[in-house]
């Protein structure tokens, strides 16, 4: 009898144990986030919040945009130059296109290699860089002439021109090449030397431009450096001004900054910066006036994100060129639009 | 372990690696004039696939040897080495994957997806133990497959379940197979795969819930025989169904029964029949109108489920991933949810238009409703035919293993007394050849 | 009824045989479609893989491996490496000082070292005994410098399981399987 | 044949017996095992939750010291910290000596800078410190950790297998001989499983089924419902041609139409084309586009918007706005707002509504239901009022509501695709009743809203104010115009203002034109022509003023109640009593009534002027007067 009621016992413990399992491995189951909704459950050291950094103070924007986005239609845009007249001409894919600030297109140049920077002389002339060659055409789109490449090594990322000068950034010899109109070369600026004190353009990324400012020196980036230098037509290092700083607003971010500029009327300066997308201003002296556009405006409207994926980061390197009128005309090259911004007048 | 192979092919490949990148056009590098050269990067390459062939034939022979050891040897001890081994070597050594019940999916999405194609060791190992299970019976589940052997060897002290309680139990199965094919067919998931309970275990490495379930399973497979394989095990289904009708059989006696019912209770999975009793008379006509009806219901309840899996479509098409971007993408551009998730961030980052996104949603929705038709109509016609089971009945004088659930473990021989006067007549055609020491006393004796 | 049970024994049997080599012939069916679809698009053993152009370091490969210590980690594409002197895959978003110390440094588990080749240029090596694959790197790299960090399925750790559960539990979709034969999907190098 | 049981006995291996003594050791042995495990597994899930647990918390301390560390220290805060900082808490000895003295020199001279910055040098290593030494704590534990469950795991392992190894033998010595129970009556026995057999799969089939319509039935998101027409919206051509909103294109109250019927009779059914009951309440007036007439009505419980045939008066469709939330406790309005007062808007391809309970629907032509919002149930007065705007892909929802001081009032712009907030203002008024209107001032949009104390202008496309002035007073429910070139804003019972609305930020002083002290409306909008506005009071008392300076040219008593507010046509002013009574007065130098029309039926709303009819929403009736050719 006994024994009867033990076994009785131990079937009930039994069922009850086996029952409570099937519970918890129901539980189990139901809980198991197989698909990533709960994110990673790293601690917060693990996690990289990029959008704090990408925030700017409301106050310091300047700017507003004044127009409509121009689509260049362009699938990779990369530069972007104004004529006197005020006409925009955008390089992308394997032409260059011309654009009235209505975003009609006026034309276009077919070219049988990628441009990679473009600017136009005040005759309408216009420079067109390759890789590793320049190429002139005049405003009737007529091709005048191909200079010979500059080393196979060559990676062309900046053209300026002068009354009778042209100067070509290589960010793959990472150094300037100045040359005449006829495309002979006159000398290189910015190897690196010691005696001189030129400390040598650090160039990690193909960003490097460079332009020639109405006081007559030539600027140009050294973004590792995250500076801009002034040399004088012959090579010489003037001097030169920039930070690096990632949290405050006044250095440019980053490995290597700013990657283009521009030089406004005023002589004063705007400058685009890859990583932390935004465009800035600064005096003649280099001072910081403020700023352009951030990543809000800029990247995705409303949010401070910078980028996701790697590709999209790798193509978030804006150029931007400037009118008489202190119009500032951005070349989204992640959209590929062109964006026009005017001063609001409300800031000062 | 294999390092070494590791090593070769590391070499190999970290050279195919560089041809790769130097190919594509590229910035040039700083001009060091340390004279530094760049490291180029490792690629340690996956297990060979050579071992995939040797794991193939592994199986193969451990099949032929698992058939033997069930059908002609008849020792459980001996299925329990074999037993040991597979869970060594499929288990632990080669951690699992792809097992034969995983590999249902593979094939599946095959056939369903033109961008993926199952490998031929894949295929084999879906295909190798159904061929077996065909002609020797399910000697796969009883010593080759790993899962099956760490169940098996957790059951300590086996509960019998009543039929009913098991025949319901085991509709579970169905569903689950009817499931894990409308999902790998959809290329949603690997629901096999994902809710694994052993693997982790056979890993020695794992997510802490799968870690628990696998650890309650083994808790009930200690007083419930093998929970997995009856239960659950998708594979398991098929594997009924072809040894139903497989050529050789598990025979509980080596001859005739005897009726002795010594057997009666070995069984801790419940496979043993006992012999029929001739029906009660007063139960005959109205058993014989309920059958009727019961076939009448068949199509009614294949209709009706295909039905019921085909409305399940917004729910069941969730668990693609596309299907969950697209819903949440939709909530984000509605205003009803606030703020983004990695997924949706990831997905604007491409620049995809939403449109297309919603397009193929949409359509893989549309697929889940046509799967749902198939998958529901299959667990209606389950369930209409295990209605219908019970009902027929056919004529048993022996105590004789269910083929379909027998999962020859070979418990039940050695509870069979004509097994041991055969093996004792084995004994005696082979007797022992005693050596006596030769008598020493006699020869003293003469020394005297 | 009145039949004999013999012949409906007989019966039986055969008709279970017939049932048998149907389902024989149905299995080989399927093995064969199976085997000639794999040979169409001649694809062999595949592995899992990450599309490093589609990533966004997210950071549930470091948790969501079947694997405890995770068989993704973080390699370097030297080839497109700037060599930065202040690189920000290795730094804090703000180091006070730029150097090796614990507090400028980003990686939590300072899993890359950082050597000085020559001036200006330093040279970023991961230890991967110690990256857990968050992916935190990946995202200071791609976004400030050159992106020549990528997180990738290192085939000496990696199961290889038939579902790869981080696959599944990756919002980008950036895991694909991939040829065994070609199992590493090199970062291109494609600025110019 | 038969073999006796003893004979078998014999035979079986299984009839050992237990007393072997290798019995005892394999339990002990399976004990051992089973007891290693329990105690590896113990230390295992120590280690998951310390892992876990405990190290984030660590780690976290680590980020808050590298921040702190970055911010930027002045002296005062500089020497406060180091007061703070306890001399033996560091561990590298020199630095606390080194600190010791700092601190005991710095009170002697404490102007000495150069100290200053060795305390502050000083400090910095020692902060550096901290975190360098928690750092390799840290990841010293980590890796740790990481080895430690790597090796448990094969522990644990080898735990089981020597359990498994004990048990099992152990149970081999212990074999019981088999011992076949009685059998029970075999023939109903078998009954009976084959019954369970089947009631088992019965209800395994219940469950199944159900679960599975459960499921089914949950709420789902539909993606067909995106629609594509989303981005395109009408053009000023379009909607000048209908009638879109409250008081019709831009809301001014002036009908582009000239054919519009002189003369009708309710209750002799003259000029009335179709007269059809309208389901629910709602002071709302009907909106017109095409052929098609919108209303809304509601009640506590239910909020509907009813789409009408213009031509044959047939209700087309009849959809609810369900909150999407279920939380809706029952709100109390005036009894006079109702909680269908506000005017819905149309867009020409979908229709959008809004109720006194703050829940906001749209719907296409053809009444399927594209989205609904739930804004928070506004705290009105008498029961929000205002009505609806749209400026080209925006729904402009003027939610003022509260004391100005709890600035709960805003400006909503809602997506009219997704309904998604696009942007969102905060509004420095109370609760009002007035709606906005958008209008172009030198070809740039600008919405339009009156509140107490000021009239704001807005920029649609982001919500930034472009100016504003203060003028107003009191509870403000009449909308402003925009006419000749300036926005006309009332202040109930006493003021009349006119500002001109090319100015930025702050125009009060600058850009009020004039400012002129009538018998103003309390309820119903102003309307105006260009030279004259015209003012309803609710009691009836007309006012007509000059737009140049608002100075008053003439004024009429009609000795009627007025809700609806008045409108232009062509040189005719439209004005409908609370009676329903359509007085229909020339525009002129004096005032000059040309005639009544009796309805027949009480009208609290607007009408809407189009091709030829009138649509006239009365208590219970939607009415179209037209003639019939």
């Amino acid at each position: 009898m006994k024994s009867l009621s033990a076994t009785a016992n131990t079937k009930i413990l039994i069922a009850g144990i086996i029952v409570l399992a099937v519970a918890v491995a129901i539980i189990a189951v139901v809980k198991f986030d197989t698909t990533g909704k709960r994110g990673s459950g790293l601690g917060r050291e693990f996690i990289y919040d990029l959008g704090d950094l990408g925030k700017v103070d409301p106050n310091l924007i300047l700017y507003k945009e004044s127009a409509q986005a121009i689509d260049t239609g362009f699938t990779e845009s990369r530069a972007i130059a104004l004529n006197s007249r005020g006409t925009i001409y955008v390089a992308g894919d394997k032409s260059v296109r011309k654009f009235d600030e209505n975003g009609n297109n006026l034309g276009e140049i077919k070219l049988n290699d990628a441009p990679m920077c473009l600017t136009i002389d005040t005759d309408g002339k216009i420079y067109i860089a390759m890789k590793n060659h320049v190429q002139i055409y005049d405003d009737q789109h007529k091709l005048l002439t191909t200079w010979q490449s500059l080393g196979k090594n060559a990676v062309l990322t900046g053209i300026a021109v002068s009354k009778n000068d042209v100067f070509v950034a290589d960010a793959g010899n990472r150094i300037v090449h100045h040359l005449d109109k006829t495309g002979k070369l006159i000398n290189r600026i910015g190897d690196k030397d010691k005696d001189r004190n030129i400390p040598g353009f650090i160039i990690p990324s193909p960003h490097f431009d460079l332009a020639v400012a109405p006081d007559g020196l030539l600027r140009v980036v050294n973004p590792g450096n995250h500076r801009i230098e002034a040399y004088t037509y012959n090579g010489d290092l003037e001097f030169s001004w920039g930070k690096f700083s990632n949290t405050d607003l006044k250095g440019f971010c980053g490995c290597c900054n700013p990657v283009n500029f521009a030089i406004l009327a005023d002589e004063s300066f705007v400058t685009v910066e890859k990583g932390l997308t935004r465009l800035k201003i600064y005096d003649p002296e280099g001072a910081f006036v403020g700023v352009v556009a951030g990543p809000e405006q800029l990247v995705q409207e409303g949010t401070p994100r910078i980028c996701d994926t790697a590709a999209e980061c790798q193509t978030g390197s804006f150029d931007v060129a400037v009118d008489e009128s202190g119009r500032i005309f951005v070349i989204d090259t992640i959209k590929n639009v062109v964006r026009t911004f005017t001063r609001n007048p409300q800031k000062q | 372990m294999i390092r070494p192979a590791y090593i070769t092919i590391s070499l190999a490949l970290s050279v195919l690696s560089c041809t790769i990148s130097s190919a594509v056009e590229r910035f040039p590098p700083p001009d060091f004039e340390s004279g530094y050269v760049q490291p180029t990067p490792t690629t340690p390459g996956p297990r060979q696939t050579m071992y995939e062939y040797i794991d193939t034939a592994v199986l193969f022979a451990a099949l032929f040897l698992a058939t033997l050891l069930v059908l002609k040897v008849r020792k459980r001890r001996a299925i329990f080495v074999m037993m040991i081994f597979s869970l060594v070597y499929f288990g632990f050594w080669r951690k699992g994957c792809v097992c034969p019940i995983g590999a249902i999916q593979n094939v599946t999405l095959s056939f369903f997806d033109p961008g993926y194609s199952v490998p031929i060791t894949t295929t084999l190992f879906f295909l190798l133990p159904l061929i077996f299970t065909l002609f020797f019976a399910r000697s796969f589940c009883a010593a080759v497959c790993p899962l099956g052997a760490i169940q098996d060897l957790v059951l300590l002290r086996p509960t019998s379940l009543p039929q009913w309680l098991e025949s319901g139990l085991r509709l579970f199965a169905y569903v689950y197979l009817a499931a894990a094919v409308l999902f790998a067919a959809t290329g949603s998931a690997f629901i096999i795969c994902r809710y694994d309970p052993f693997v982790s275990f056979l890993r020695l490495n794992g997510s802490l819930n799968i870690l628990i379930l696998g650890a309650c399973f083994l808790f009930i497979g200690m007083f419930i025989g093998r929970p997995y394989c009856r239960f659950i095990c998708p594979y398991g289904v098929i594997l009924r169904q072809l040894s139903r009708i497989s050529k050789w059989k598990v025979t509980i006696t080596p001859d005739d029964c005897i009726k002795c019912r010594l057997c009666e209770d070995s069984c801790p999975f419940g496979a043993i029949k006992i012999p029929t009793e001739d029906w009660p008379a007063h139960d005959y006509n109205k058993s014989k109108r309920r059958l009727i009806f019961l076939i009448i219901l068949l199509p009614i309840l294949v209709l009706s489920f295909g039905w019921i899996g085909s409305i399940l479509q917004p729910v069941t098409s969730r668990v693609h991933a596309t299907v969950r971007l697209a819903d949440r993408i939709y909530l984000e551009e509605s205003g009803q949810a606030e703020g983004t998730t990695d997924a949706s961030d990831a997905f604007r980052a491409t620049g995809k238009d939403i449109k297309d996104l919603y397009t193929e949603a949409l359509a893989i929705q549309s697929r889940f409703g046509l799967g749902g038709w198939l998958a529901g109509g299959f667990v209606g016609l389950v369930i209409a035919l295990k209605l219908i089971v019970p009902s027929l009945r056919r004529h048993r004088s022996d105590y004789e293993a269910d083929m379909a659930s027998c999962l020859a473990c070979g418990r039940c021989f050695e509870y069979c007394p004509k097994e041991h006067s055969k093996r004792k007549q084995a004994k005696e055609e082979f007797p022992k050849r005693e050596i006596v020491r030769l008598g020493a006393p006699e020869t003293m004796g003469e020394n005297r | 009824m009145s039949k004999n049970p013999q012949q409906e024994q007989t019966r039986r049997q055969m008709l279970i045989a017939a049932l048998r080599y149907g389902a024989l012939g149905l299995l080989g069916a399927t093995g064969g479609a199976a085997v000639f679809a794999g040979k169409k698009n001649n694809t062999q053993n595949t592995v899992w893989q990450i599309d490093p152009e589609i990533c966004i370091a997210c950071g549930n490969c470091a948790t969501y491996c079947v694997l405890e210590e995770s068989a993704v980690k973080c390699v370097h594409a030297y080839a497109i490496c700037g060599y930065c002197r202040i690189c920000f895959g290795f730094f804090g978003p703000e180091p006070a000082d730029i150097n090796e110390a614990a507090e400028n440094q980003l990686c939590p588990t300072g899993a890359i070292k950082r050597t000085f080749v020559e001036d200006p240029y330093y040279e970023y090596t991961i230890d991967e005994s110690l990256c857990m694959g968050c992916g935190k790197c990946v995202k200071g790299c791609s976004t400030f410098g050159n992106g020549s960090l990528y997180l990738q399925v290192r085939h000496d750790r990696c199961k290889n399981c038939n579902e790869c559960s981080i696959a599944a539990a990756c919002p980008s979709g950036a895991y694909k399987r991939v040829p065994a034969d070609k199992p590493y999907l090199l970062k291109r190098v494609d600025h110019v | 044949m038969k073999i006796p049981t003893d004979d078998i006995h014999k035979a079986s291996p299984l009839n050992n017996k237990v007393t072997s003594q290798w019995y005892y050791t394999a339990v002990t042995t399976a004990v051992i095992g089973g007891v290693f495990f329990l105690i590896v597994l113990e230390l295992m899930l120590f280690n998951y939750f310390q892992r876990t647990v405990a190290e984030p918390k660590r780690a976290d301390k680590l980020e808050e010291l590298k921040i702190q560390l970055r911010q930027p220290l002045n002296d005062s805060q500089l020497l406060s910290h180091i007061q703070e900082l306890d001399v033996k808490s560091i561990p590298d000895p020199n630095q606390a000596k080194q600190l010791k003295l700092l601190k005991a020199e710095f009170p002697a001279n404490p102007q000495d800078q150069q100290l200053l910055s060795k305390i502050r040098n000083l400090y910095m290593q020692i902060r550096q410190n901290n975190i360098r030494e928690l750092d390799l704590q840290i990841r010293q534990i980590r890796m740790r950790r990481w080895d430690f469950s790597r090796r448990g795991s094969y522990l644990l392992l080898s735990g089981v297998v020597v359990f498994l190894i004990g048990i099992k033998s152990a149970s081999a010595y212990k074999k019981k001989l088999p011992l076949p129970q009685k059998q029970p009556d075999k023939i109903n026995e078998q009954v009976r499983k084959a019954i369970y057999a089947r009631w088992a799969v019965t209800v395994g089939l219940v469950i199944l089924g159900s679960g599975a319509l459960f499921l089914a039935t949950r709420p789902w998101i539909d993606l067909t419902t995106t629609d594509t027409t989303a981005t395109s919206f009408p053009t000023m051509e379009e909607t000048s041609q209908n009638w879109p909103r409250f008081r019709g294109p831009g809301g001014l109250g002036v009908s582009n139409y000239t054919n519009i019927p002189e003369s009708w009779n309710g209750t002799t059914g003259e000029a009335i084309l179709w007269k059809t009951r309208v389901p629910l309440p709602g002071h709302n007036s009907p909106i017109v586009w095409g052929d098609r007439v919108f209303v809304t009505g509601a009640d506590p419980n239910v909020r509907q918007v009813y789409c009408f045939d213009a031509l044959s008066g047939k209700l087309l469709w009849n959809r609810p706005v369900k909150s999407p939330s279920q939380d809706t406790k029952p709100i109390d309005v005036f009894e006079d707002t109702g909680f269908a007062a506000s005017t819905a808007v149309t867009d020409g391809r979908r229709v959008y509504a809004i109720f006194a309970t703050g829940d906001v629907g749209c719907f296409n032509f053809e009444g399927k239901e594209l989205w609904i919002r739930k804004l928070e149930v506004p705290d009105s007065a008498y029961g929000y009022a205002s009505s609806l705007a749209i400026y080209r892909n925006l729904l402009l929802i003027q939610y003022d509501q509260g004391a100005a001081d709890d600035e709960m009032s805003k400006l909503i712009a809602l997506d009219t695709f997704t309904g998604r907030t696009v942007w969102e203002t905060k509004r420095p008024v109370p609760n009002s009743w007035s709606s906005p209107i958008v209008v172009e001032v030198e070809a740039q949009p600008q919405i339009i809203t009156c509140g107490d104390p000021c009239v704001i202008a807005y920029n649609p496309t982001n919500g930034t104010e472009i100016w504003r002035a203060k003028c107003l007073g009191g509870e403000i429910a009449p909308s402003p115009i925009y006419t000749a070139g300036l926005i006309i804003a009332i202040e109930p019972y006493t003021t009349m203002v006119a500002i001109r609305p090319d100015g930025r930020g702050d125009v009060t002083k600058t850009h009020i034109v004039w400012k002129s002290d009538q018998i103003t409306p309390d309820i119903s909008c102003p309307v105006s022509n260009g030279e004259l506005i015209f003012l309803l009071t609710t009691e009836g008392f007309l006012t007509c003023c000059k737009t140049t300076d608002g100075t008053k040219i003439w004024e009429q008593e009609l000795q009627k109640d007025f809700l609806a507010s008045p409108s232009i046509v062509g040189n005719r002013l439209y004005m409908l009593s609370e009676k329903g009574v359509m007085y229909i007065s020339e525009i002129g130098a004096e005032y000059k009534e040309l005639a009544r029309c009796q309805l027949g039926e009480e009208c609290f709303a607007s009408p809407a002027f189009m091709d030829g009819r009138i649509y006239i929403r009365a208590k219970n009736n939607l009415y179209c007067i037209g003639t019939t050719d």
